[in-house]
């Protein structure tokens, strides 16, 4: 009985939020005179599956930039680097895949190693800098991040094939792209296979972090790191492997992309999605299901926020404040559903039988 | 009759799911020394907050100097000349002494030179030795509780409520700051202490009153009380103690300890070659003020610190061994501070079962957490060391301290660990769990367990140890045994007596 | 009347501070020192763009606004509030600026560019004092929020203004600038001297007294004003209790809530400060996102600076220093790789008579390898000159030595009535 | 008046009032345009803008309708293909994508739209199939800079000129080959200073606090005239110009800037490099009206007018002869202007 009425406002929180978050963007829009309901109509339409497809794509690289930047979160460990990591992993694992030293799926493989090796080195940077020499990841992965994106965009500057008046890397070979499943007609693209990637580092990520003693070290870590230390953690290691695994997952973000649509790095690059998935990450509490939500939410918004110039002639940016409300009154809601929560709890052990104080005994 | 300086009438506070208070009457007179006792969770700190301003009551009065009051804030008691030392300090680290003083009562004598005046005035009249201008992180826990005092007389505070101020001090320190409540008392301050040490209370109140279940239950006189009636008023059931049983010390050396020394970060010595050998079924007891290297020795110990020396367990030579495999070899530890070592607050009690025992088969089976095992075993501890609780899915922050304590004893002491060590094992526990905690170590020690104990409660100390050695700035200073020793000769070692004699 | 036991606790970190007199007498010489050491480079180098008047201007422009957003951090954190927000405040301080000097000039923009940092203040005070929601959380909302509420109230609001566009308003009156005629004269004379030492002390001196905004002035003058707030005043002491042990500041009558309140929003104004500076002195105009992550290096430079207003400061100048050289003149960059080289060098020595053999080694190497930079190349490439300010804030802090300290109860949730 | 204006045509001082387009006032049975700008969307004083220009005139003349759509920062790819399927499943054609950032997407739905015809200012075929239903409106970036230069290496006394670009990539450094060439025809000693902001953060076309920076440093170090490619930072360079006092000039770029600067900055704008976005706009248009639309590679360059220069502030009406004898030159092959520096 409690746990449905539990489970029941743990869903009626993230709802409410999302509902005061439209309410205050449709104000935002009405008093800078556009039309709210145009917004809402256009938001809650059903999208059309073009849109299901990209939605289902912009998912998974949300998903992934999230989970990166959960899995810091969970040790209490702010990577604001996943920005610099994913760029550089993307750069690199183009180029690995372009340059074709293996053959078809083996050069997809190749790559995503070579991916993962590259974002978890950036990241190693920041690690390597913090149990080291004691310096703080916050400005570290921001320093980094400028770093990575001049880095980038120097090489792709001057060994970049050129395309136009921009620079690519080389494609990728046939054989190594990575076909989609096309649930509509083919206009409405393809759900990229590597999306996939999403799924199985969700699951990992719920099973390493819930299952297994690794998991259950670096929580306790991020709980209270005097604990996990004095049972036997050890922290400094602790920090340097989770921000390895922390960029390793930041170098996936944007492979189900190059091998499933774009096949080389330029300009279709998408850039800024380690900013969203750190606020996809917190939105779902650094929980492997609820940053899905998030991440699917996320994605959601962004591609219906397309239809708002065309249909409606609102700027797009309008969507971001919605985001952010979001974040901020769904932790909100949370905040005081948990305090709900944790009175029922202290009601609960204090209605357990004991000789103190109890309801009963002074009362009778 | 005079008015009563303090006055409560059928004060009453619930929280969710609890009384704390209710029905509380409460007379104290003016210039007098005061004592409250109860159990755990009788609700004296409680009562204390309320007095305090800190809590609101929802039903009852409070009458100061005859004059019926209402506090919503602690400014409004403060403005009423009260003044409280809390259960747990409530100081600033980064702030310096006077800082810490000056705090919100910055209109009496500005922040300047003049408050450094008056705070060195104080302290120089009641012998506190404190410096205006350090830094509190450098001090010591006796000094510490002077500055709370201090803190209350520069306000000017009239009425000085204590809330377990000797639970930390050593018996010198506890003599020194009674001759500076007596002297507070002699200037006309009227002192309301508690304290679980009814010797102290015996020796110092000129009143007291006994809580139980949240009330007031009685006001006996404590010139003609004996203890035992006192704890009988208390708990309704007799005080136990812990007395010594039979030896069971062997003679195969489970823990060897050999020239131990701890540099920290500024290149202080702050262990000094320490030897120490403890065997099976022996209890090593360690007696030392605070701050002198204890913490310290078992943190070394545990390798949750670096250190030169040998550490051998058994016959393994220990010394390059990082914490966690220590712990594996079979070292239990009961940490002296329990929520900032002992648990993850915010996990469940069947997680908490796991810290610190992840090498364990019923927590973890080949890197996998084993979370069937994990719950079954919590159970059993649950039951077994009777940890009141509605269910090992409770968050460990909603148990009381007692009951986390027994939580933590039980876990340290499962999966048959060769070695404990055990610091502070009841410190601020009620006096049920307290005797359960004394009889679970008693018997594992029957079974061949070594144990380490460190306890600033010297009847513990000498109730449980075989052997008692003292620690004095970071180096072993002497050697007791307890069926001899007094508290009063401990306590003159502890504080170097021992040393100059 | 009574025994003191005798403490038997640890001598206390060597860190007590006293002697105020003896420590501003050192500074005066490490300042001299400091100023010698440039000025050798200088000459060695040639590079006398390093210190020129036009370097040390833009330097101490570019340094401003990251200097108000780490100001605000520090505002913040020391009442135990964390504020990654710094960024979304600083966008929401752009618009502010734009729009209230439009209409009303300059003076007005500066109260308007407070006033929407405040607005960002009272939001992230809202969530994370009365609701407690994680402050990182609340930080990181913010910055989405005030980046896409900015884009939208400049298009909504400037589209059709003079000079204005959906993501611009250009043409804004600034503030009016500081000028010394003679003395901001002689200096300049005196510094194109190139002259050892007096040129370069010159130079500093031309550059504030030549036609400089008056906003460094003002900068200049909140730093000293938040110093002396929090650490000689009733109200920072209080307000630094909050952030130390709220717990303990609530026992004594310190009305927590209120001075969280009032970090946070003077914290939210100091950071909108930061995009009036953006806007009207670091160039006239205003240009959706043109913070462009000055927010975030104001917050590294915060911690950078140690949580106080003059670490915040020297970071935040270190960082406007390096960033103006690189903007400025690619070949004083590579005169850069020289003073890093001494400077490093110089602790090698001061660390080896400290007998730190470990780092005074790991300094050694570093500075040998940027003294064989220096000598064998003859500029640094132009794509990389960028990272300088970047690269140097890694570089000092991976080789400082690490004594930071954040408030200790810095992030931490509180709520009253749990006090003891 | 007329003589504000050099190489013909109207101003490109869209935004302002009645000048600006208006897609829900248009109503006429024209051809119906949609247009994808880049991000910014109509009003950023840029090439967004100037092609606003465009379809406006072909709303006027052509009685052309329009609906608009516009991207924002850290889009996906898809969101800029979705934005084009939209506009082409709502019947419009011609579609106007607005920056070579559209060049891929195009690439991928116009097979599938074979009767709308797509024009990707500044773009260009990812591969090696022809598209029959795209036209890329490349412009002669280099020779309108080379102009300019010819203007800054002709009025510059100190024989020292600047260049700021926005971003280090190709696009931008076509405008740094053209304006160093032009430049060096003039006066092959002078000096020449190159900055690039960012090397590929497209903060650098934001930045106007950097601009400002790096324009003064310029000015301090003995340049009279900076030429800018750098979007919003521009605005920077502007009142690095004003501050640097008389004397000291800048160029504005794409669009005749002084006609959006305030009073002081239009005294320092010595002229503009115009990027004909809007007559490649109107061209695309009416090439679709009359029913033969544009495809393939499409240069506007000096002889159709693509590109130019700006005379506003008479600043450089004394040797507009000079400028435009090198403009012949270019236009009769006599000079070729690099792409690249
Ligand atoms: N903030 C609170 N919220 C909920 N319950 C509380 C709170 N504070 C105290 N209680 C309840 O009130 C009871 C009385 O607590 P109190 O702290 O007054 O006991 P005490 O007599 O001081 O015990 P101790 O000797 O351990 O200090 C406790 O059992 C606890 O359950
Ligand atoms: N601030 C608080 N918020 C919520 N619950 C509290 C708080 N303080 C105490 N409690 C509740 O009061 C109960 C007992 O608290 P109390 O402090 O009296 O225990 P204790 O045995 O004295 O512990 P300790 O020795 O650690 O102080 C616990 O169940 C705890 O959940
Ligand atoms: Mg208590
Ligand atoms: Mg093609």
């Amino acid at each position: 009985m409690t746990r449905l009425r539990n489970i029941a406002i743990a869903l009626a929180a993230p709802l409410l939020a999302i509902v005061f978050s439209l309410a205050v963007t449709s104000l935002v829009i009405q008093i800078s005179g556009g039309s709210a309901s145009d917004f809402i109509s256009i938001l809650f339409s059903w999208p059309a599956d073009r849109l299901l497809v990209n939605i289902a794509n912009q998912t998974s690289l949300i998903y992934l930039s999230a989970l990166a930047a959960a899995v810091g979160f969970r040790m209490n460990l702010f990577n604001i680097g996943v920005e610099g990591q994913y760029r550089m992993a993307a750069y690199a694992g183009a180029l690995f895949a372009g340059a074709a030293f293996l053959p078809g799926a083996l050069n997809v493989i190749g790559a995503l190693l070579v991916a993962v090796a590259v974002g978890a080195a950036w990241a190693g940077i920041a690690g390597l800098l913090r149990v080291t020499r004691g310096v703080s990841e916050v400005i570290s992965t921001i320093m980094l991040n400028a770093i990575a994106i001049t880095i980038t965009g120097y090489l792709i500057n001057t060994y970049g094939i050129k395309a136009g008046d921009s620079r690519r890397t080389e494609a990728i070979p046939e054989s190594s792209q990575v076909p989609g499943w096309q649930p509509f007609d083919k206009a409405a693209g393809e759900v990229w296979t590597l999306g996939l990637l999403a799924v199985i580092a969700g699951v990992s990520f719920w099973l390493v972090l819930n299952k297994t003693r690794f998991g259950f070290d670096l929580r306790a870590t991020g709980q209270s790191e005097s604990a996990a230390i004095a049972s036997g953690v050890n922290s400094k290691k602790m920090t340097m492997v989770t921000l390895l695994i922390s960029g390793g997952i930041a170098g996936l973000i944007w492979m189900p992309s190059l091998f499933g649509s774009a096949h080389y790095y330029g300009t279709t690059f998408q850039a800024g999605l380690g900013f969203t998935g750190i606020a996809v990450a917190l939105l779902g509490r650094n929980r492997a299901l609820p940053i899905a939500f998030a991440a699917l939410l996320f994605a959601y918004l962004n591609e219906q926020s397309n239809r708002l110039t065309i249909e409606a002639g609102i700027s797009v940016e309008v969507i971001q404040i919605t985001q952010g409300i979001i974040v901020l009154a769904v932790v909100i809601a949370y905040e005081l559903v948990r305090r709900y929560r944790l009175r029922a709890e202290e009601r609960e052990v204090a209605q357990a039988p004991r000789p103190g104080a109890t309801t009963e005994e002074v009362s009778a | 009759m005079t008015t009563s300086a303090v006055e409560l009438r059928g004060i009453e506070k619930r929280f969710p799911g609890v009384i704390a208070n209710h029905d509380v009457n409460l007379q104290i007179a003016p210039g007098t020394v005061h004592a409250l006792v109860g159990e755990n969770g009788a609700g004296k700190s409680t009562l204390m907050k309320i007095l305090y301003g800190v809590q609101k009551p929802d039903a009852g009065t409070i009458t100061i100097n005859g004059e019926t009051v209402e506090f919503s804030t602690p400014s409004d008691a403060i403005a009423q000349g009260i003044g409280m030392v809390f259960q747990h300090f409530m100081l600033a680290d980064n702030l310096t002494v006077l800082e810490n003083v000056v705090l919100g009562a910055e209109k009496l004598h500005g922040t300047g030179a003049k408050a450094r005046a008056e705070v060195r005035a104080i302290s120089d009249r009641f012998g506190f030795g404190l410096d205006p201008d350090v830094l509190v992180e450098s001090l010591g826990v006796a000094a510490r509780q002077r500055l709370e005092i201090l803190k209350v007389l520069y306000r000017g505070a009239k009425i000085i409520i204590l809330d377990e101020p000797t639970a930390v001090l050593v018996p010198q320190e506890v003599d020194a700051l009674f001759a500076n409540l007596n002297g507070l008392k002699e200037q006309g301050h009227t002192l309301l202490f508690i304290s679980h040490k009814l010797d102290e209370v015996l020796a110092v109140a000129d009143a007291i009153t006994v809580m139980r279940r949240g009330t007031t239950v009685g006001d006996p006189d404590p010139s003609s009380v004996t203890k035992r009636q006192l704890a009988e008023l208390m708990v309704g059931t007799e005080l136990p103690s812990p007395a010594t049983d039979e030896s069971t010390v062997t003679d195969v050396v489970q823990l060897s300890v050999e020239q131990l020394t701890m540099i920290d970060e500024f290149g202080r010595t702050i262990l000094d070659g320490i030897d120490l050998q403890i065997h099976r079924g022996e209890v090593v007891g360690i007696a030392g003020v605070e701050g002198n290297g204890q913490t310290e020795l078992v943190e070394g110990i545990l390798a949750m610190r670096p250190t030169q020396g040998t550490v051998r367990l058994g016959g393994d030579d220990m010394s390059g061994w990082a914490t966690r495999k220590r712990r594996a070899a079979g070292v239990g530890y009961i940490p002296e501070d329990r929520h900032r070592h002992g648990l993850l607050l915010d996990s469940p009690l069947w997680e908490n079962r796991i810290l610190g025992h992840a090498y364990e088969e019923v927590a973890v089976k080949r890197g996998w957490i084993n979370r069937g095992g994990a719950r079954q075993d919590s159970e059993r501890i649950v039951d077994q060391y009777d940890v009141r609780t509605p269910g090992i899915d409770t968050m460990a922050r909603a148990l009381s301290g007692g009951n986390q304590q027994k939580f933590i004893v039980g876990r340290e002491l499962s999966g048959e660990p060769s070695l404990l060590i055990a610091a502070h094992p009841t410190r601020g526990v009620d006096v049920g769990a307290q005797a359960a905690i004394w009889d679970q170590i008693k018997e594992a020690r029957r079974a061949g367990l070594a144990v380490l104990l460190i306890s600033a409660d010297l009847d513990e100390l000498i109730g449980l140890s075989d052997r008692i050695e003292v620690i004095l700035r970071g180096r072993l200073v002497g050697t007791f045994d307890p069926r001899t020793v007094t508290p009063q000769d401990l306590g003159e070692a502890m504080t170097g007596g021992q040393e100059e004699a | 009347m009574s025994t003191v036991v005798p403490e038997a606790t640890m001598p206390p970190p060597p860190s007590t501070p006293t002697a105020a007199a003896g420590r501003s007498y050192r500074w005066l010489l490490l300042v001299l020192g400091f100023l010698a050491l440039v000025s050798s480079v200088r000459v060695v180098s040639g590079a006398n763009e390093i210190d020129s008047v036009g370097t040390i201007q833009a330097a101490l422009i570019a340094t401003c606004p990251i200097l108000l957003a780490a100001l605000g951090g520090v505002w913040a954190e020391r009442a135990g509030i964390v504020n990654i927000g710094l960024e979304g405040q600083m966008i929401l301080g752009t618009w502010g600026a734009a729009y209230f000097t439009y209409y009303y000039g300059p003076w007005v923009g500066l109260i308007g560019a407070a006033l929407l940092g405040a607005v960002g203040g009272i939001l992230h005070a809202i969530a994370t004092v009365t609701f407690g929601v994680d402050h990182i959380v609340s930080g990181v909302a913010l910055n989405i929020i005030g980046a896409g509420a900015v884009a939208f109230l400049a298009e909504a609001y400037f589209r059709d203004l003079d000079g204005g566009g959906i993501k611009q308003l250009t043409g804004l009156e600034t503030p009016p600038k500081v000028d010394i005629p003679w003395l901001g004269e002689a200096a300049s004379d005196l510094a194109d001297k190139h002259w050892f030492m007096i040129s370069d002390f010159a130079a500093l001196i031309a550059a504030l007294t030549n036609s400089i905004s008056i906003m460094v002035y003002i900068v200049a003058g909140l730093v000293f004003f938040t110093a002396w707030v929090l650490w000689k005043t009733t109200f920072g002491l209080r307000l630094r209790s909050c952030g130390e042990n709220p717990q303990a500041a609530e026992t004594l009558g310190v009305n927590v809530y209120l001075f969280k309140y009032v970090a946070v929003i003077v914290s939210g104004v100091f950071a909108g400060l930061g995009g009036y500076m953006l806007v009207l002195v670091s160039s006239s105009g205003f240009v959706t996102g043109q913070t462009g992550g000055r927010g975030y290096i104001g917050l590294a430079a915060m911690i950078f600076g140690n949580w106080r207003p003059f670490g915040a400061a020297g970071a935040a100048t270190m960082f406007g220093y390096t960033d103006a050289m690189q903007l400025r003149n690619a070949d004083a960059v590579h005169a850069l790789l020289l003073l890093v080289a001494a400077l490093l060098l110089i602790f090698t020595v001061l660390r080896l008579r400290k007998g730190d053999r470990k780092n005074a080694v790991l300094f050694a190497a570093v500075g040998v390898a940027f003294l064989a930079w220096f000598l064998l190349s003859d500029e640094v490439p132009r794509e990389f000159a960028g990272m300088t300010p970047y690269v140097a804030t890694l570089l000092v802090l991976a080789l400082g030595t690490q004594r930071l300290r954040m408030p200790a109860a810095d992030g931490k949730p509180y709520r009253k009535g749990e006090a003891g | 008046g007329s003589d504000d204006d050099s190489d013909g045509g109207d101003d490109n001082n869209a935004g302002s009032g009645g000048n600006a387009l208006d897609c829900s006032a248009a109503d006429g049975d024209g051809p119906k345009v949609g247009i994808a700008y880049d991000v910014g969307g109509q009003g950023d004083k840029s090439f967004n803008d100037a092609a606003a220009v465009g379809v406006k005139k072909a709303v006027d003349d052509l009685g052309a309708t329009c609906t608009e759509a516009e991207a924002t920062d850290g889009e996906a790819e898809s969101a800029r293909e979705d934005r084009l399927r939209q506009l082409a499943d709502g019947g419009h054609n011609p579609i106007l994508a607005v920056g070579f950032l559209y060049s891929e997407a195009v690439n991928k739905v116009a097979p599938d739209y074979p009767d709308i015809s797509f024009d990707v200012v500044d773009g260009f075929d990812p591969d090696d199939e022809a598209n029959d239903n795209v036209a890329y409106l490349g412009f002669a970036e280099e020779q309108g800079s080379f102009l300019v230069g010819v203007a800054a290496a002709t009025k510059s006394e100190a024989g020292n000129v600047g260049f700021v670009g926005g971003v280090n990539s190709d696009l931008i450094k076509k405008f740094e080959a053209g304006f160093t060439a032009g430049a060096k025809a003039v006066n092959p000693d002078i000096e020449i200073q190159v900055k690039y902001l960012q090397e590929s953060d497209p903060k650098g076309f934001n930045d106007p606090a950097a601009g400002k920076a790096t324009a003064t440093g310029m000015y301090d170090q003995g340049a009279d005239i900076v030429y800018h490619a750098s979007g919003g930072s521009g605005a920077g360079v502007f009142q690095a110009a004003v501050e640097a006092g008389d004397g000291k000039w800048a160029i504005g770029v794409d669009s005749d800037q002084w006609q959006t600067a305030s009073e002081t900055e239009q005294a320092h704008i010595l002229t503009s490099m115009l990027k004909r976005v809007d007559v490649a706009a109107f061209d695309a248009i009416s090439a679709v009206d009359k029913g033969e639309p544009l495809v393939s590679y499409q240069v506007y360059d000096l002889k159709v007018d693509g590109v130019g220069y700006s005379t506003s502030g008479g600043f450089v009406d004394d040797i507009t002869g000079d400028i435009d004898g090198y403009a012949d030159q270019i236009k009769s092959g006599e000079i070729t202007v690099p792409t690249a520096p």
